[in-house]
């Protein structure tokens, strides 16, 4: 599963809400279960990586526009 | 006699302790007026005593103070004016009436609310520091992030600025300036507290314009007791100090990835629910599925074996009754043949028989009334019988007398009788 | 007088008829006459002899079977 | 008396009914009188015999398969 | 006695019936009598045989798929 | 006695219900009988085979899943 | 019995129902029950197959995270 390239964490949370929400409202088709449940796995991974992830170094940006 | 009057200060010179002001008075932004004051060291340590440290911030040119003065006239120096005491309220009414004109300008100008429509990550994790390193609220934002139970994963860049005096503003400006270049999700702006006068730089325009115009997130961590200064309010989050700045920041991740795993924890559980419950479900459909076509299965059972044993007897009571049929005219055949054998035995042949019987009865008796009858005549012509009676029987010649013809005189006669036959002659005859 | 060993009834009835009849014409000479007054007798009983031996006879064949 | 051997019921019946006819009409001799009562009195027999006969076959006939 | 070798069962009733018939009638002679009762026990048992066959058959309807 | 190939068990019954009918009204000759007992064994087994069947195919659904 | 390729399991399941409905109110006939058991047999399969696989798949992609 492919998340949009310029996704928001808060967004992602939004979205495994929402499927929490469909699920608590019985919401889903078990046809579509694994593919929200895989989703969702996705968009755990998705904010879990950005949380791991060590930033050892804060790259320095010049921006063109702003030199 | 002392006077309060309400003067700019143009400038501010210390002098051992010694404070010289020159005041102005401006009318549409031309100096109306202008003198000198002095505050003695005395008397600053006095006011300095009332008001506090408030009281440099106070005494800055720019600002307008209510003054409480005296007026001398010295031979030498001429007219001067001592200040003997400052209101600082006016001071803090001044501060606060340049702290809303800061905000008019800065919302007529477009740029307040800049930062709060900019995105502020929820992981928020590299961040620009900006403030005075040493400072205790610089160590307490560092302490917090780097050392809570919570996420400690962070990444800072500082920027090291002062925070107050003269300069502050200006470093505070480059600062912010500086950190556009780098790669953060937000810029801390950081400030230990102080008097109100103290956080007075944070409300300067410059500085509230360059934070509105940071297309960096900025969170403001200035302590500060009362109101909140410009910088707070166009900042993207304001937080009350350092400390409250860092525990926001750990927080907001902290609870992101809390509602992250409780999320998924939910999706995965009401999954598995689901999933379960389709089964039982499932289940039961299977177990009713089963029973119906298994009850509807026997009723058909029932309904053929009813039908079958309906046919069966059917055919057994024709056969039944076919064989009843048999019997009863094998029973009338044998009856009916019987019956005309007794007939014949009890009635035919015993009617033959007696006609047989009566019909020898009838010749014999028939015949022996005839030989009866012969007898009967046999008898009455029995000439034996009739000379016992007295008849005689006479003969001439063997020949009845009554038969005789010729002359019978002369001839012998043979009379026969009961006594015996009499011999005699014919003498006469005598005819009638 | 002796009758034939074989006669029949009918010739017995016949004769005596006959002998009855003669003496009913008085055609008999009166020296046969005791002769054939005593044949008509003899056929008589001849006659009635065999009469009764008949029925006796009838009697016999038909009776038992009425018992 | 003997009956021919093959003597039907029915012949033998009307045997005996001539034979009753006969002496009814009393045409009978008296010589025949016993010869013809035999006889009819042998019919009588013959026809009652084969009677009781015909009665035993169809008691013999049927009774078995009624038991 | 011998049926034909095809005869119906009703044909086989009919020939009964007529035999009943006739002796309802008086129509059979003593010397037929025998062979009648003798040909009505044949035909009978000719039916019967028939209808216990018939029988044996239609147990077998329920019978052996019961046991 | 053979059945069509295609028969169906409703027709089949159907036809059971009819012989009864034909039974109860006495419309059928005993000649007819022994084919008529014949075709409704041959009915009455074709019914059950096909409930047999039914019954094995209804328990093999049941058999995978409840080991 | 073929399913369609893309059957869902609420459809599956729903003519499941279907199936059970009618055999509850008896309207199957029994020359159809062997072919409605059948594809109920084949929907069951496919909504057992389809349950199981979502079960698999949910926990195939709980386990990694899970360790």
């Amino acid at each position: 599963m492919k998340l949009e390239k310029d996704l928001k964490y808060e967004e992602a949370l939004e979205r495994l809400q929402e499927i929490v929400s469909l699920l608590e409202r019985k919401e889903i088709k078990i046809d579509d279960l694994a593919d929200k449940v895989k989703e969702a796995k996705t968009l755990v991974e998705f904010c879990r990586e950005k949380l791991d992830r060590t930033e050892t170094e804060i790259n320095k940006i010049i921006e063109p526009s702003e030199g | 006699m002392n006077y309060w009057v309400v003067a700019e200060i143009a400038k501010a010179n210390e002098k051992n302790g010694h404070h010289y002001l020159e005041l102005v008075d401006t009318v549409d932004n031309r100096t109306s007026a202008l003198m000198t004051a002095t505050i003695w060291a005395g008397t600053y340590k006095n006011i300095r005593a009332n008001i506090g440290n408030d009281v440099a911030e106070i005494l800055k040119p720019g600002n307008k103070v209510l003054f409480s003065m005296r007026i001398e006239f010295h031979k030498v120096y001429g007219l001067k004016l001592n200040v003997v005491d400052v209101d600082p309220a006016y001071s803090y009414g001044e501060v606060e009436r340049r702290k809303q004109a800061t905000i008019e300008r800065l919302k007529t100008e477009g740029l307040f609310d800049l930062q709060k429509a900019l995105y502020l990550p929820v992981i928020a994790k590299r961040i620009a520091l900006i403030g005075s390193p040493g400072t205790a609220g610089h160590r307490d934002f560092r302490s917090k992030l780097e050392s809570n139970a919570i996420y400690t994963n962070f990444t800072i860049k500082e920027f090291a600025t002062s925070v107050q005096g003269d300069k502050a503003a200006k470093e505070l400006i480059e600062a912010l300036k500086e950190a556009q270049t780098y790669d953060v999700d937000a810029i801390v702006i950081l400030r230990g507290g102080g008097s109100k006068m103290d956080l007075n730089v944070f409300n300067d325009y410059e500085l509230s314009k360059h934070i509105c115009l940071s297309k960096i997130p900025v969170i403001t961590g200035i302590g500060h007791e009362h109101d909140e200064v410009v910088s707070d309010l166009v900042c993207r989050k304001m937080c009350i100090t350092p400390t409250a700045a860092a525990e926001f920041l750990y927080i907001q991740i902290g609870t992101f990835s809390a509602q992250l795993r409780q999320g998924f924890d939910a999706v995965l559980n009401h999954s598995r629910e689901m999933v379960a419950g389709l089964k039982d479900e499932f289940n039961y459909l299977q177990k009713y599925l089963i029973h119906h076509s298994n009850q509807l299965l026997l009723e058909y059972q029932w309904e053929l074996n009813a039908e079958a044993h309906k046919i069966q007897k059917n055919f057994i009571q024709l056969v039944q009754s076919e064989k009843s049929d048999l019997d009863l005219k094998l029973d009338k055949v044998k009856s009916q043949s019987i019956h005309k054998i007794q007939i014949s035995l009890s009635s035919d042949l015993p009617n033959q028989l007696e006609r047989l019987k009566l019909g020898s009865e009838n010749v014999l008796s028939q015949r022996s009334t005839q030989l009866n009858g012969l007898n009967d005549l046999l008898k009455m012509l029995d000439p034996e019988r009739l000379l016992d009676v007295g008849y005689s029987i006479s003969t001439i010649d063997g020949v009845d007398v009554s038969e005789m013809t010729g002359d019978l005189l002369g001839k012998t006669m043979q009379t026969t009788t009961s006594l015996g036959v009499l011999t005699s002659e014919i003498k006469t005859i005598k005819k009638d």
